[in-house]
């Protein structure tokens, strides 16, 4: 048991972090504001492909780095702490799917392009009313004998008209297929959706969407490839709540250390000082259970507790210490000027997105009742 | 003890709902929404005279001022309904400044102001907040200084909601600064905003809604124009405060905005074929928010009676304050979290029709924890005004 | 709309208070703990009978004064304001079921002796682990043309050992019937059950019980009796909760504002006051929602979404209040040697009977569901 | 990073919980019970002394005082899995006191006590707080007075827990009066609970648990007995109390507890024919129970791992404490909950074996938010080491 960092795992924390502190401001970060403009700055995206920092877990074939899940997820802390305007997320798990599910020929074709930044990548899992892609399916195929043919819609789908192949996930009764198309295909049409955090993101129709056989990443398994896409994704929604709320945190420390009224610093008034503890045991807490959730899943190994319990943290922790930093700011919490309010918007995302606390609670619930989750 | 309506607040409801779900025309309600729930539009203007004409904005009031001589019960019902249909409601004008001027103000200023207030021919902003008078209000820096029959202003004040399109500052300026404490050294003004000397520029927040910066650059008023005794203004800012408190929970919003997510998760069917509210979760979350909202109408409910009554405590509406800020807040955790990914979207409803109010909203609710008086000021007050508990000097 | 006592409410509750101030003191409390007898203080159920408390809505008929549900209510905040042992919610209950439902032979044999304090009256509803004495019955009964005869088991009864009466349910498949039973009959067996609170509660079991047609109390609007009692029953846990809350929380501003450390009072730091603060807001709430509902049971109302409120804060404030006021205690708090610690004790019973916050909150929820509960 | 067990420790918890199960036999198990699950009984100690014969207590020592070299995280799986058995292990003497004494103790000291605590043969009690010394422990009264190579101790103590069957008292005591600061006037000593003018009376909890007062009349002991430096007695409070607070949140039992809850959930049916579990309320109840105590896991394990790496941190040792005693009080409620009315009855397990247990530690949990230290003190110690936020003086 090892809750330190090893050498690797240093030296891409500290790389990763001193890129963002040197390339995400406030004021690049304005410039993205309602959607002013697309919330991916290039520059940075190339200076991240330079450094090997979207391949570390693409094997040396394609040109990764080839280290494991831990590393991108730690990569992910960085993220959400300097909320840098980077589609890192969806497009490294859309890589390590098609480089884990994928045949060679279409991992040839992908992977190198998308390890040195050429080409983007995304996937769509998510649908209508559903934070569960491995059920309900609102998106189905046909097999014509030849080719497949795709009807439906996609939700939540981030940097969908940035990118240059999306994921896909579509079923025919009990088998889930997962494809790989192009955002220009015939009868995929895009409709972007504004959210809280001013990432792209938008909905996916799917009007008889013609597919080949050699745009299958997933036959069989498709579900697998689902289910172990998707699994990273919540574990990495938590690794950027990590990243968000200490971000978050350290502002408030600092700003109610320096802010002074009745003639001593606000910090000093023992309801300050105690909200500010709260949060950092509601931290301890999101960070042990994230990189928990992590770490099983670097080992390969089944973390759908965990994952849980890590994805109710996030969302109590985003929560409570949106509204602790806000108050505790004062005016200055919500003022457009200062830079805590864009951590409140990914503090609300990252509490959100597929499904919030009460959600994964009844998930996690669910769990027990059919007798998993017993303490060893 | 009967803590339901009687037949005429029943009726009198019912009467307000009406009217209410008339005066909201679409195009009304296109130009509250676009001001993000903030009013200061044309048809927001013509509104509100109109209710000044047909005897609303006064309900609770006085004759002689405009007013309809009801109980401030029935001035809450009002306020509740109005809000309730969606029409941003300049409660500060009328449910705190007024009644403090009324209290306070000489002849001259209640014969100029009041009837205009109730008529809904004239808003007044809040002016207490300084770049370094935060929570810390007694130490404001803003001056007033005497120059024959007139005052010279001159300051800067933050958070000036609705500065810019308010008629006049409801101003706590510095008029003693040798007075041996710093709150005995203040008075209040009401300073016209199209005085010369006042300005105003934006503050863009969290939640999208404007406030404002407004500076006061030599302004030059009359002393006709200063409330309540020279260097007593103290007392009227946390009178005012306490009335604002009060005003600030209003559930008319959220109790609606309650029974449009039930309805809609009844009907709502999801792609596995159960409706939204058969989820066993959204149940707990409804019946939570159901909880929430039923105490704060209990408690403005009693503190409008305790107005009736003429002995609201202080201790209550702090407590009032902190409860309804900090539940505004779980309210609409929990009804986002039934929306689910709607409720992060900004620019469509096609989901759900309230999901995208719920965005909005969770970006607004703390303003009012920490606005109006910080909710740790109100509970140092609760815990020495309502438990008589000893507490640190400041 | 009237949140005031009137003229008659006031005096119901100065006299009761002052009759348990004179009468309920920690060292007469402390020969109950433990069960080292039954904790029921005869002498002062006379003094309440003879200062006509027993009988506050029991029609002036059968000696009673004739007020309303109301003022039964502020007399149970009373008793949980000093945790006096007497049975007063189960016995004025069950007068007020006889009263209401009752043909007059039963209701002259009973409540005139009821009313005076002569003899004691219990009800027995609840079962085994089921909170809703209107569905799922284990106590049924079948009519032999003649007699009923009754099997199975109630539980939470309080004060069956010391009751002359005992109002009981069965059920034959949909229908449910309330009888009226002595304790020493052949076939019932009681149980003393040691509870937290020390109140005498019992277990009771009917093992072929014949019962009299004159037993019974209502026949064909059991359930309705049923429903009407235990609304009134849940509505007076709230009641008394509410006295047993705002004694807590007065004896804890007192103590902290006394006990001094670190050369203040306890109660100047923030932490301490802000605590308190918050138990002042929670009693308020718990206050108005109790008051909430007492008043529409007073009106005959229907009070189900209320009452369900009214139990979520009663559960909810006894449990937060519990652990502040033995916080800020300190030592003290949980000391047998000071008052405390038999208020948190009460503070627990009235949180976990008949059900806790979780527990109401899903009927709360499912009552929502079904479409009531709207504001109006 | 890799936060899961290594093959051997998971061999080792396997191991331990196999000796465990061997070891409390139905008679210890009975004793245990009875003594509210603070130990003290005859077949308690005999297993205590053949734990240390088995070298199980010393698992994380090292080897020249008895123990067997391994890390904290093994000597931490070992107490986590003698907990969960439900044995009442002493861990104050063994996880607090005896690290504190190896490293400030004399010579004498630690060749006199450590390997008696290591074999189990040795119980100390903690004598901090006094009437007037509670979170406030540095102004402490009870005396310590040099007469020769000897100390008089005169004072009493409040909450010795233990000190009825107890060996030692580990006592602080003022040694200089005088000191410009209080807390530098202080030292700490091990005072044996068998010296003439040593007393002790019960006092009784809500939890039924008995705590002591305890009485130093004139006792007199060797300076060999005096731990550390001179009036430096402070240090050794606050590594002891930081030792203390990792050791209070232990999740060995209350894991055990959620196991067993479930368990009885799943197969239990209600009258109305689901089984308890079937309940989504209870469902939710036990998944806010899963995740609060898969956090105590991984904040005692990061803390066990912190101290084998030599860094435990002083704000994450007052978090562990402020969290854990908190959990459990929430733990205990909502498991209260799921067993309901089972949960209030003392005299009968009859419906939920675990009801009366869930009955008790209800009534036991507030002690440890205010005991070994409030945990005001512990969220001050956070925001001033964890976030370096100035705070108030004192």
């Amino acid at each position: 048991m090892d809750f330190g960092l090893n050498q690797i795992q240093r030296e891409i924390r500290d790389l990763s972090r001193s890129i963002f502190k040197d390339n995400v401001t406030p004021e690049k970060l304005a410039s993205y504001d309602e959607y002013a403009m697309p919330r991916f700055d290039e520059d940075l995206w190339s200076k991240l492909a330079e450094a090997g920092l979207l391949s570390t877990c693409i094997d040396s074939d394609y040109g990764g780095s080839q280290f494991g899940f831990m590393e991108l997820a730690l990569l992910l802390e960085e993220v959400g702490r300097s909320i840098a305007p980077v589609p890192l997320a969806s497009h490294c798990l859309s890589m390590m799917g098609i480089q884990k599910f994928g045949e060679e020929k279409i991992r040839k074709k992908i992977l190198p392009e998308a390890a040195s930044g050429k080409i983007l990548l995304t996937s769509a899992f998510l649908e209508p009313m559903n934070n569960n892609p491995m059920s309900a399916h609102s998106t189905s195929y046909v097999f014509d004998g030849k080719n497949y043919i795709i009807s439906g819609r996609k939700q939540a789908v981030p940097f969908a008209n940035q990118a240059d192949y999306i994921l896909l996930s579509a079923a025919n009764g009990e088998d889930l297929v997962v494809f790989i198309i192009e955002p220009g295909a015939a009868g995929v049409s895009i409709k972007p959706l504004q959210v809280t955090s001013f990432e792209p993101q938008a909905e996916i129709c799917l009007n008889e969407v013609t597919v080949e056989s050699s745009q299958v990443v997933a036959v069989r398994d498709g579900s697998t490839l689902v289910k172990w896409i998707f699994d990273r994704m919540l574990s990495l929604i938590c690794m950027h709540q990590v990243g968000v709320t200490d971000a978050a945190m350290k502002m408030s420390a600092s700003y109610t250390s320096e802010r002074t009224q009745f003639g001593v610093p606000v910090a000093t008034f023992q309801a300050v000082g105690h909200r500010m503890a709260d949060s950092y045991i509601d931290i301890e807490c999101l960070r042990l259970t994230s990189y928990q959730a992590a770490s099983l899943l670097d080992l390969e190994e089944e973390a759908d507790i965990e994952l849980q319990i890590a994805k109710i943290w996030a969302a109590d922790v985003g929560h409570r210490l949106s509204y602790s930093a806000q108050h505790v700011h004062g005016g200055a919490g919500i003022d457009r000027d200062y830079p805590l309010w864009r951590y409140c918007l990914w503090l609300r995302h990252n509490e959100m997105i597929v499904g919030g606390s009460s959600y994964h609670t009844q998930q996690l619930g669910n769990l027990i009742a059919s007798g998993r989750g017993l303490f060893s | 003890m009967k803590i339901q309506f009687n037949t005429e607040q029943v009726k009198l409801k019912k009467e307000l709902r009406e009217y209410f779900s008339e005066m909201m025309t679409p195009a009304l309600k296109e130009e509250c929404e676009r001001d993000l729930g903030e009013g200061g539009g044309p048809l927001w203007r013509t509104a509100l005279k109109q209710m000044g004409r047909d005897g609303w904005i006064g309900m609770g009031w006085d004759e002689k001022w405009g007013g309809k001589g009801l109980t401030p019960l029935e001035q809450f019902i009002f306020v509740e309904e109005v809000m309730r249909a969606g029409y941003p409601f300049p409660f500060l004008t009328t449910e705190s400044v007024g009644p403090i001027l009324a209290e306070h103000g000489s002849d001259f200023l209640k014969k100029t102001f009041l009837p205009k207030i109730l008529s809904g021919e004239l808003i007044v902003a809040i002016g207490y907040s300084e770049p370094s008078a935060g929570t810390d209000l007694a130490s404001l820096k803003t001056t007033a200084i005497r120059e024959g029959d007139d005052w010279i202003i001159n300051g800067q004040k933050m958070w000036t909601s609705l500065a810019h399109f308010a008629d006049y500052t409801w101003l706590a300026a510095r008029t003693n600064p040798d007075a041996d404490k710093k709150h005995k050294g203040i008075s209040l003004f009401l300073v016209p905003n199209s005085a010369p000397g006042w300005s105003c520029a934006p503050v863009h927040t969290l939640g999208g809604i404007r406030t404002n910066v407004t500076y006061y650059d030599n302004i030059r008023i009359s002393d006709a124009y200063r409330v309540g005794g020279l260097n007593e203004g103290w007392k009227l800012i946390t009178s005012q405060l306490n009335r604002e408190r009060l005003s600030l929970i209003n559930f008319g919003p959220c109790s609606d905005l309650f029974n449009q997510i039930v309805k809609w998760a009844i009907t709502t069917v999801l792609p596995s074929g159960e409706s939204v509210i058969e989820q066993s979760w959204v149940q707990a979350n409804l019946a939570k928010v159901r909880a929430y909202i039923e105490c704060m109408k209990l408690i403005v409910y009693k503190q409008s009676w305790a107005m009736t009554e003429g002995n609201l405590d202080m201790a209550d509406a702090s407590a009032a304050k902190v409860y309804g800020s900090e539940a505004f807040i779980e309210i609409y955790r929990l009804l986002g979290e039934v929306v689910g990914y709607a409720g992060l979207i900004r620019n469509s409803d096609e989901i759900c029709p309230q999901a995208s109010k719920i965005e909005r909203l969770y970006r607004t609710a703390s303003i009012i924890t920490f606005g109006g008086g910080a909710n740790e000021i109100q509970r140092d007050i609760i815990s020495a005004a309502g438990l008589w508990m000893p507490r640190a000097s400041r």
